[in-house]
């Protein structure tokens, strides 16, 4: 048991925050705490990436040593860590802040309007504006 | 209909249980993702780029056109969040 | 928008600060090549010392010496920089992002150098821009 | 590493990012030119489409290596013949709508014109690339891109909708998350991301759990994205908020390119028999389709307000496509792309013609348009048109990417659908004769003379690309059989039971 978790800890926290998260942003009403959840959920997926990309006895990938030009250099893929998901995490990041960004701005656009953030009180709001025009 | 979001998070982490003991064992060398495109990059990388960090030499050149599209990602989201929030009397 | 009374330390510390995280965004995005970092994360640490001037004197004074049209200007700039790079490539004679054609030495290196930079400008004015637009609104 | 290839195809996408970029700062020195500097762009984007499809149609599929890097190592275009249509389809809707936004953008938002033409052309390029790129990740960035640039263009709306466009941007972060989370799986378990390198991978691989989760997460993310039946909650909001020439344009484009996503991977990178014989997904998404199509036209017939109706019946289109996927056979299949082409075209004419009357008349409600025909005689008769498309009359072209879907159904022996099909049309006839009715009825009491019957047609900017949608779904009708043989032909994939006899009398009818 305690080996099976030591294996896998990588996989049970991403797998946990990722439905600490989905959870968020499924269930709860306020809309920040949605926001907050699709952040846990997007940055639990980055640490999956990154995870596929760990590599046992490697370094980070960045050559070692003395590398002049004409040197001759040999470079051991095992040597190093895969950078692949760590260059595809980078774009997913600012992607994720991006995202962040359009929706704060899209709350404060929804607080302005309606003076709430919670959900059912919104609906109600938004209900009654409409019946109004 | 109270407890289908609880349902479906428990669904969603049955799947992502179900996919990760499926996949490589954490760290191995030999895995798929370590052994098919990687090594090109770590071990031709210096050699075709002249750039020592790997990291940036597929950021900036293997795959730059994926990172022309982060960067339209933040100026698209620097523009729409000057469309959503920005109003005429700030820009005079 | 913030008015309150600033304390004279804040002011000072940030005052202080301020040159020294901008000197490391340029390190950062500078020396991406050979240590971890590049243009992104540069970026972001330039953008986060105005965002740091503007807690401690309020966005007017940031807003002084960083106007919005050049905060426009800067953000179109970067990414323009990076597409046109590619573009420049097209011309030529090779593919859409291939510097091995650009006339320097080393161009691959180079051409990543300028791209970084690219990067870098769009991301430091547009988490400017996305902070002055998100607390400026009322 | 350095052989040149033609740059047309990467034009497509980088011609309007590079003016997106101008755009702004264009705004500050010199405002008026930026609406035509847009449209040049959109222009060009059309132009360049026309020149990738021909020479799609004579050379081949055509593929382009970013940076010069061959794949899998590198990012890869690559435009097959469903690719070239998709692209023309894109290039001239969006270049028709951005001519009509013109006025209404003008009267609805004047003080955000250079913002909304530059988020609009990152929404092309966003959408191109989506169509053309060849690379799993790339593909997620220009998703983003796409959706970051719909949020916005929704929320611009004012009022409700910001909440819709809130209410998309965490339905859709699921939706995009799903599919990054898939293509970390097979990431993991092929090392590729290229589209034809993991087709070649995957074949050895399909008994693995970890390959059915990311093609479980993929369905279900793309099907948020396409707002498929059950996860179609942030649609009517977004589509009936939004502003008249943002509907048209998301309507028109968005949920069709996910569809084109969903077929492009589930039939290219997974091999069709997977889909259809290991996991019956294609059986669960011809359910889920038929079940949008009855439910999506019951909810759109509920509707008081136009756009509201319109919205609720692109669920029930979508149910259409994706039924066309699920019957896993060369005539559905063809049924359902047509169905997707002719969709863009009368679902974007069909809110145009809402915009046009928003913009004249300040109407929604379908029971105020009583009169109308006599007000807007143009509008009307496109309405009608793109209507009757809709319902399926035959000489449009809903008629025959309908025909094409029953005679799939048929041929899978699936007579429920067939029916579903059916049903759903008398649905669309009742819920669309309802507006043609009241926009032909006189005026319930004239009270003064000089007030009815008033001759207040739309600008002809806004006219022009109405017209020229209508016009455009009577030739897709007439020429249905051209883009089926030059185009759908080569887009069905080879693993799917392939045309029956019901087929064989349609290519002689036509």
């Amino acid at each position: 048991m305690g080996d099976l978790i030591v294996d896998h800890i990588n996989s049970i926290i991403y797998i946990v925050l990722m439905m600490i998260g989905f959870y968020a942003m499924t269930g709860k009403t306020n809309l920040v705490k949605k926001l907050v959840g699709m952040n846990i959920f997007q940055w639990s997926i980055i640490l999956f990436f990154v995870s596929i990309g760990a590599k046992r006895g490697s370094t980070i990938p960045i050559v070692e040593g003395e590398h002049g030009h004409g040197a001759e250099l040999v470079l051991e893929a095992s040597h190093y860590v895969n950078p692949l998901p760590h260059v595809l995490m980078l774009t997913a990041i600012v992607v994720g802040v991006a995202t962040t960004g359009v929706a704060l701005a899209l709350l404060l656009r929804i607080y302005k309007g309606y003076g709430t953030l919670e959900e059912d009180q919104l609906l109600e709001r938004m209900r009654a504006s409409s019946d109004a025009r | 209909m109270k407890y289908l979001h609880l349902v479906v998070t428990g669904v969603t982490g049955l799947l992502l249980i179900l996919g990760t003991l499926a996949m490589p064992d954490w760290g191995d060398p030999a895995s798929p993702a370590s052994s098919h495109v990687s090594p090109r990059y770590i071990e031709k990388g210096f050699e075709e780029t002249a750039v020592p960090n790997m990291v940036t030499a597929v950021l900036a050149d293997y795959r730059s056109f994926d990172t022309l599209g982060e960067t339209v990602v933040i100026f698209t989201a620097g523009v729409a969040v000057l469309l959503i929030l920005r109003t005429r009397r700030d820009e005079d | 928008m913030i008015t309150r009374q600033q304390s004279l330390i804040v002011k000072t510390v940030c005052r202080l600060l301020v040159p020294f995280i901008q000197m490391f965004g340029l390190y950062v995005i500078m020396h991406g090549h050979s240590s971890p970092g590049g243009g992104f994360q540069g970026g972001v640490i330039l953008g986060s010392s105005f965002i740091l001037l503007s807690i401690a004197y309020g966005i007017d004074e940031v807003k002084r010496r960083f106007s919005l049209p050049a905060l426009t200007v800067f953000t179109s700039l970067g990414v323009f920089l990076y597409a046109a790079i590619g573009v420049a490539c097209l011309f030529l004679g090779a593919n859409f992002l291939d510097y091995g054609v650009l006339p320097v030495a080393e161009p691959r290196s180079m051409g990543m150098l300028g791209i970084e930079i690219g990067v870098g400008i769009t991301v430091m004015a547009v988490m400017v821009s996305i902070f002055h637009d998100l607390i400026t609104f009322e | 590493m350095n052989d040149h290839q033609s740059a047309v195809p990467v034009l497509i996408i980088v011609v309007p990012l590079l003016t997106a970029f101008i755009l702004p700062v264009l705004g500050w020195w010199k405002r008026a030119a930026v609406f035509p500097v847009a449209l040049a762009a959109l222009a060009f984007s059309f132009g360049a489409s026309i020149m990738v499809a021909r020479e799609v149609l004579t050379v081949g599929p055509i593929r382009y290596f970013m940076g010069g890097w061959a794949p899998p190592w590198g990012i890869e275009y690559h435009i097959d013949h469903l690719g070239a249509l998709m692209l023309l389809l894109l290039s001239f809707i969006t270049l028709l709508v951005g001519i009509y936004s013109k006025k209404s953008i003008l009267k609805e938002l004047p003080e955000k014109e250079v913002p909304f033409y530059s988020v609009y052309l990152l929404l092309v390029a966003g959408l191109t690339g989506i169509v053309a790129t060849a690379d799993m990740f790339n593909l997620y960035v220009f998703l983003e891109i796409t959706s970051l640039a719909s949020y916005a263009l929704i929320s611009i709306g004012g009022g409700a909708a910001v909440v819709s466009a809130f209410r998309y941007v965490i339905l859709g972060t699921v939706g995009a998350a799903f599919y990054l989370l898939s293509v970390g799986y097979l990431y993991g378990v092929t090392g590729s991301l290229n589209m034809a390198d993991l087709a070649s991978i995957l074949p050895d691989l399909y008994q693995s759990n970890a390959v059915l989760v990311a093609f479980a997460f993929f369905v279900i993310g793309i099907s948020i994205k396409m707002a498929l039946f059950p996860m179609h909650a942030w649609l009517p909001g977004a589509y009936s908020d939004a502003p008249s020439a943002v509907s048209a344009l998301i309507a028109a484009t968005t949920t069709k390119v996910a569809a084109y996503v969903l077929i492009r991977v589930m039939f290219f990178v997974f091999e069709p028999r997977f889909s259809i014989e290991m996991i019956p997904v294609t059986e669960l998404l011809s359910w889920m389709g038929a079940i949008a199509m009855v439910l999506g036209s019951v909810m759109a017939i509920a509707q008081s307000d136009l756009k509201r109706m319109l919205a609720y019946s692109s669920v029930a289109q979508i149910g259409y496509i994706v039924l066309g996927v699920g019957l896993a056979n060369a005539t559905g299949l063809t049924g359902g792309l047509l169905h997707l082409v002719n969709h863009s075209f009368m679902k974007g004419c069909l809110f145009l013609v809402a915009g046009a009357i928003v913009y004249r008349t300040g109407l929604r409600k379908i029971s105020e348009f009583r009169n109308l025909s006599v007000k807007m005689p143009w509008t009307c008769a496109i309405f009608t048109v793109a209507a009757l498309s809709m319902i399926g009359i035959p000489p449009f072209c809903g008629f025959f990417s309908k025909l094409y879907l029953t005679i799939g159904a048929v041929e899978a022996g699936k007579w429920l659908f067939v029916g579903v099909i059916l049903f759903s049309s008398v649905l669309a006839l009742a819920y669309f004769m309802n507006v043609i009715r009241y926009m032909y009825l006189p005026q319930e009491e004239p009270t003064e003379a000089g007030d009815v019957a008033v001759r207040n047609e739309a600008p002809w900017t806004m006219l022009a690309p109405m017209l020229t949608l209508a016009a455009g779904i009577v030739l897709l009708g007439l020429f249905n059989g051209e883009i089926v043989s030059h185009f759908l032909e080569h887009a069905v994939p080879a693993g799917l039971a392939s045309s029956g006899n019901l087929t064989n009398l349609l290519n002689l009818a036509r």
